[in-house]
């Protein structure tokens, strides 16, 4: 059976408000797996269903056709194109930040020292995918022209890219964090990570339908939000958690699981991170991933209120507890 | 010889309760011309009229159009130019009721023998329980002298049970007009002698309506009431009827087969196919078109 | 049983021949990405590891696949029926036929996830379109190609509507029928790997799907491997139910 | 090109219906997708707008597509006319064929992409691959269908080699290699899609998936009206080699 | 009448230069017993010699067998027990060089009657120029009178003319063995008498040897040397040769005919053969074989 009815019966016993996550599967679902683990959904009433998809684009099919209610880890260009192509959406949180490895092969890793050094070389990217994004408006600001100076090969998923890199067809592969550890298996090396590119470039983006909100001013969504903000400090305290946790719905080993989930380049943050989404947007627009868009305004598509409230709630819950006192102050930088 | 079944239709035949002695017409072919391409013309201004109950046989060359007109008046040859008309009703319009024999007996070779006659059975007796129709199609073989051979398929057939099979089949259809192309062809004399009399007697008794095909000369005159010859000319075939003159009922075959009037009639109409065949061959240098 | 192994003996030779030069190749020759050809040790491991998985993947892929495929047998071949005897609706629509078959069924995905009311109902029309072309043509083809003989006799007969079908129409387009049903069996398989990309938490194409988006290939050639045996098995009953439904034609001598 | 018309007529009409349709649903439903369901008027203006990469991206599609589909038509009807005739052959390999045939051509991208020295020649071999297996097994299975009575008829004659092969095992088992290739040749341009996921920058296969994962669903419809025009047009050409090949068939009678 | 064409391969019949009185066998069949499936035996310990240079006819009950023997000697129905050899080479290893007409003269669909029997031709003549052999090949359909069709395909033929290339294609073969199934049932008579005397032509001239099945009694009297009767049993066909006692060298065909001689002969084998189709069916009911 999928997913669907499969999680269901997996999901809390009853609770208020239910509500189905699509999420990727090879990047899997690291917050809300913690959250499930440590029974935070329970304690805010909600029940929540996973669903997985191979492909980001029909995940969010999925929720435009209502099929879920929030899609974890499709990316930010995923659903920023999904917007530009007039899918009314809303951008309620965070997931995941930087953490994409360039790849090459171990004996030409030494080439690649600057930006500069991609001139000429053929460099495979995924297509649409968020390391894409970052590496194409960071040779940009470097002044380097990316349509002339080297060639980019485009590629429909990451693991072609991994089998291009390793037989040399292309040099570099501008790659994804779910291939990390089977590209150090193949006798590959990362030469730089997204981060690297662009400071805490943003990732996954927790995205719903506008209209969802509307429902008792999002109540399930913000009771879906604390129990994120509440899962990234338990990954932060407990890194191994996030193992166990995303063990259970990832069937790859406890090795790969690791270097996905606590790779040092990767930041799991619930915080929607206005500011960078926005950035994201013009930078898509400038790589003319999105066109003709000058009359959408990508603000209207990110609702930071939500994320603000189910800070505050948790701040007055836990009025002695600092953590998410500094978690509002980071809010405040990121988003206003 | 044979008993015959009874029929599946009771009343097939409601006229010939008057035993009136001016005949219907059952078959009227009218003005036919017929060519399968533009190059050859295969049929030039056939006329022809079949009476109820009349038993009539085609003679002629090989590849003049004998199976040609009658598929035609089966209905599965479509053409443009003159009309045929069974029962007062045109093939064209109307698809004919009729139990046809192919030249080239062509069973269904998916079902067996039996299950062969029974879907030509199943026709007029929508309701009749399965097994009935098993044992009915079982007596038509056995007719035929297939009554071992009921349960095989075509494949496992011999040529000449395969036509004794399609033969059982058209008889079995209850259609009070069987046309049959050379179904005897395949025949053992033994066994064609016992079929020719089958055929007299069932023709004869339930006034059926037969077009027949054959190339044995002495078969069509014993069969026939009138034997139309079709010569090959230029424009296609033209056919020409002839009378059996013979009186044949109640005749001993034997004694028939040795009878002066019949040989002199067997000679003359093998004379007259023998010319036509010749000056087929005269034509055929001429203009190509040919027997 | 042992003339099971005298008929195949040949056959089993060739795949261990097979395994034992994989097992050697990966095992010494450098040059080979270790990643995308794992030593066939470590794919039995990978086999033995995930069994359970594998065989929770079969039940939940016959969920998918058995309502698509047969839902695709049976519309396929009325359909297929339908306008391979009428020629004017045929004339009218093979045009659309031609243009829609050959869409990739990937780029179904968004609109059965749009329209179908739940992921398996999509997921099951994902492999009913895939499966439905190869059957329904292959019956249009194999009614149009029917002998003319067959045609005559059944008009002769005035055989008319299920009669005609079943007995006449049904049985003289069956081979170009089951050979089209054959294709669309492989092609549901084919499929199952499209239709499990979304949706489900397990199933055969899930299984391979899932981990090669990990580039995993042991476990993916496992999959493979274990799906095989599936198909292989599947499409031997297959083979032998179509031997069996056309008996009248040479393929009895097939001697099997 | 009045009988054209004459002959699609409704065809057309049913076209235009279908498109009205769409065209009042998209505008006036509003519980419609507009990513994936734009209105005809937006496809229109972006086939206009994208035309000259849709026509680039057939040219660069054609490089790939005809040496894949006629390298598989080739090898698929010579080597299914091999394991036709051959039975031990047949019966040792079978079980392979069965086996690898419904695999899915996406798991054999990482090892085209791995081995082939190009990433033309890996999509070629994609295409190969997925058209190679109808073509293959409708040879096989027409090869087995053979009616005795023809191969009674060659034996007594004493044809063999190249004379058997050409003037008896191929006309009769044309039926089914041609069934075959046509469903092949849906195959190359479906498997275009996915041969054209790396290391292409144009194609037809390329435009639909490209914009499909931009979720730009007014170019995809555009791409694939493009695509169906030109395989309507190519499968229409090859039903009437068809026609004219199977010419002593019954199919003939379906006088076009 | 027909002039003969010359024969495409020059010294076919080595032998006949000897003259020699002393017959060699050109085929044996040896307790050949057969059967398709378990349920019904076929043939039962058929003994058979044939003369190099014999016309044997095979006569019988229609379904007893006669195709299934001439279709083993072709080499195309394999068989356990017992043997048959032609040129003292079974056929089980030997795939024997004959030219066969089969029963439903089966030719290739997508070839014209010309290509049909050029494929024939090409046999024997491998380095022979196309041209070359398509003007045999239509001297060889003249021969059967299809000089006007030989363009066209098996499915634009009719019955006769279809069976007349199927004639035309195994003459041309060029064999010195004919296996030839009722190959002229589907013919008018006056083409049948003319194709008779054409094969009676060929055989003496070229001393072919020829095995005939036919069911006119007529025929074959004219026709053999030899004639061999399939009567049906329990266990199978078993045949008995009968010497046809008439010499018909030079004799004109229709005092032939009504010579007295003839007709006690033809008479005999009719009675012979009445007397096994009515054992056979007091079999049939005792034990389910059948004719
Ligand atoms: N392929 C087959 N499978 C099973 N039984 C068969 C097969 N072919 C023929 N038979 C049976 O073998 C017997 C002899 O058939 P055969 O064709 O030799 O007869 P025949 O003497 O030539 O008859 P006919 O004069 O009607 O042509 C028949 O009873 C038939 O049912
Ligand atoms: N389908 C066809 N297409 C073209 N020509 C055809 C077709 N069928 C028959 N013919 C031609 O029509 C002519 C008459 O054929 P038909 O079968 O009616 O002859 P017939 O009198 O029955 O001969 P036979 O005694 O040999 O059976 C032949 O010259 C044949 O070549
Ligand atoms: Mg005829
Ligand atoms: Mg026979």
């Amino acid at each position: 059976a999928c997913g669907n009815d499969e999680q269901t019966s997996k999901g809390e016993a009853s609770g208020d408000y239910e509500i189905t996550v699509g999420l990727s599967q090879s990047a899997g679902g690291t917050l809300v797996d913690i959250a499930h683990q440590e029974g935070y959904f329970e304690e805010e009433n909600i029940s929540v269903n996973r669903v997985g998809f191979a492909n980001s684009a029909d995940g969010l099919n999925a929720l435009q056709a209502g099929k879920i209610d929030v899609g974890l880890t499709f990316g930010t260009a995923g659903p920023l194109t999904f917007i530009a192509n007039g899918s009314d959406f809303s951008i309620i949180g965070g997931h995941l930040e930087g953490g994409h490895p360039i790849l090459t092969k171990k004996e030409n890793a030494g080439q690649y020292t600057s930006l500069e050094s991609y001139k000429g070389k053929k460099v495979g990217t995924i297509r649409i995918f968020t390391s894409d994004i970052v590496f194409r408006s960071a040779l940009e600001d470097a002044g380097i022209d990316w349509k002339n100076d080297l060639e980019i090969v485009e590629f429909k998923t990451g693991s072609m890219l991994l089998e291009a890199v390793a037989s040399g067809k292309v040099d570099v592969a501008v790659s994804a964090n779910s291939f990390y550890a089977q590209a150090v298996d193949m006798g590959l090396e990362a030469v730089a990570w997204s981060n690297d590119l662009q400071e805490g470039h943003v990732c996954c983006r927790v995205v719903t339908r506008s209209e969802l909100l509307a429902e008792e001013d999002g109540e399930a969504y913000k009771r879906f939000l604390k129990a994120l903000i509440r899962a990234e400090r338990k990954k932060i305290e407990d890194p191994q958690s996030a193992v166990t946790a995303a063990k259970e719905y990832m069937k790859v080993d406890e090795k790969v699981i690791n270097t996905i989930v606590n790779d040092s380049h990767s930041n799991y943050s619930s915080d929607p991170s206005r500011e960078k989404v926005v950035q994201m947007w013009e930078q898509m627009k400038e790589i003319g991933y999105v066109e003709n868009v000058d009359d959408i305004d990508v603000n209207d598509y990110v609702n930071i209120d939500l994320y603000e409230k189910a800070l505050n709630e948790l701040i007055e819950q836990y009025p002695d507890d600092v953590y998410y006192k500094d978690q509002l102050v980071r809010f405040n930088e990121q988003n206003i | 010889m044979v008993q015959l079944l009874e029929r599946p239709v009771p009343q097939q035949n409601p006229i010939s309760a008057e035993d009136s002695t001016e005949y219907k017409t059952k078959i009227k072919v009218q003005h036919i011309d017929f060519s399968y391409d533009a190059t050859t013309k295969i049929l030039n201004n056939i006329q022809l009229e079949v009476k109820e109950g009349e038993f009539l046989v085609f003679m002629g060359p090989s590849g003049c159009g004998k199976s040609t007109l009658l598929r035609m008046m089966a209905g599965l040859e479509p053409f443009s130019n003159g009309n045929i008309e069974i029962n007062d009703k045109s093939v064209k319009e109307t698809h004919p009721d009729c139990g046809v024999v192919f030249q080239d007996y062509s069973l269904f070779p998916w079902l067996t023998a039996q299950a062969n006659v029974m879907l030509a059975l199943k026709q007029r007796n929508k309701k009749m329980p399965k097994k009935e129709l098993a044992h009915i199609a079982e007596q038509y073989l056995t007719l035929v002298h297939l009554g071992h051979a009921v349960k095989k398929y075509p494949g496992q057939m011999s040529g000449g049970m395969k036509q004794r099979a399609a033969i059982a089949r058209a008889l079995s259809y209850g259609s009070d007009l069987l046309l049959m192309d050379e179904p005897f062809g395949a025949l053992d004399p033994v066994t064609r002698i016992q079929l020719q009399d089958l055929l007299v007697q069932i023709s004869a008794e339930q006034k059926r309506t037969v077009v027949f095909v054959t190339h044995d000369v002495d078969e069509a005159i014993y069969l026939a009431d009138r034997i139309v010859i079709f010569a090959p000319g230029k424009n296609g075939a033209v056919t020409k009827s002839i009378q059996v003159p013979i009186e044949k009922k109640g005749t001993d075959r034997k004694k028939l087969f040795e009878n002066m009037e019949f040989r002199a009639f067997r000679e003359s109409l093998l004379n007259e196919m023998n010319e036509q065949i010749v000056n087929s061959l005269r034509t055929e240098i001429a203009d190509g078109a040919g027997i | 049983m042992l003339t099971f192994f005298k008929r195949y003996n040949l056959t089993i030779l060739i795949g261990i021949i097979f395994i034992v030069i994989w097992a050697l190749v990966t095992k010494y020759a450098t040059w080979i990405n270790p990643v995308i050809f794992p030593q066939p040790l470590t794919v039995i491991e990978s086999f033995s590891a995930k069994i359970g998985e594998l065989v929770t993947g079969v039940v939940s892929s016959m969920k998918l696949l058995i309502p698509g495929f047969f839902g695709a047998l049976v519309t396929g071949i009325v359909g297929g029926l339908f306008f391979g005897l009428n020629k004017r609706s045929r004339e009218i629509l093979m045009p659309y036929f031609h243009a829609l078959s050959p869409i990739p069924p990937t780029l179904f995905i968004p609109y059965v996830i749009a329209i179908l009311p739940t992921f398996q109902t999509a997921s099951m029309s994902l492999i009913f379109i895939g499966a439905f072309w190869p059957v329904f043509l292959g019956t249009i083809h194999g009614v149009l190609l029917i002998e003319k003989h067959y045609l005559d006799n059944a008009k002769s007969l005035g055989l008319k509507g299920p009669t005609f079908l079943l007995k006449v129409v049904l049985p003289a387009s069956a081979p170009h029928i089951l050979s089209g049903a054959s294709t669309s069996l492989g092609m549901s398989f084919l499929i199952l790997t499209i239709a499990e990309m979304f949706g489900a938490s397990s199933g055969m194409g899930f299984f391979i799907q899932y981990y090669s988006d990990f580039s995993q290939y042991h476990y993916v050639l496992a999959g493979i491997i274990f799906n095989s045996i599936i198909i292989v098995a599947v499409m031997i009953a297959f083979e032998k139910l179509k031997k069996r439904l056309l008996f009248w034609t040479n393929l009895k001598a097939d001697g099997k």
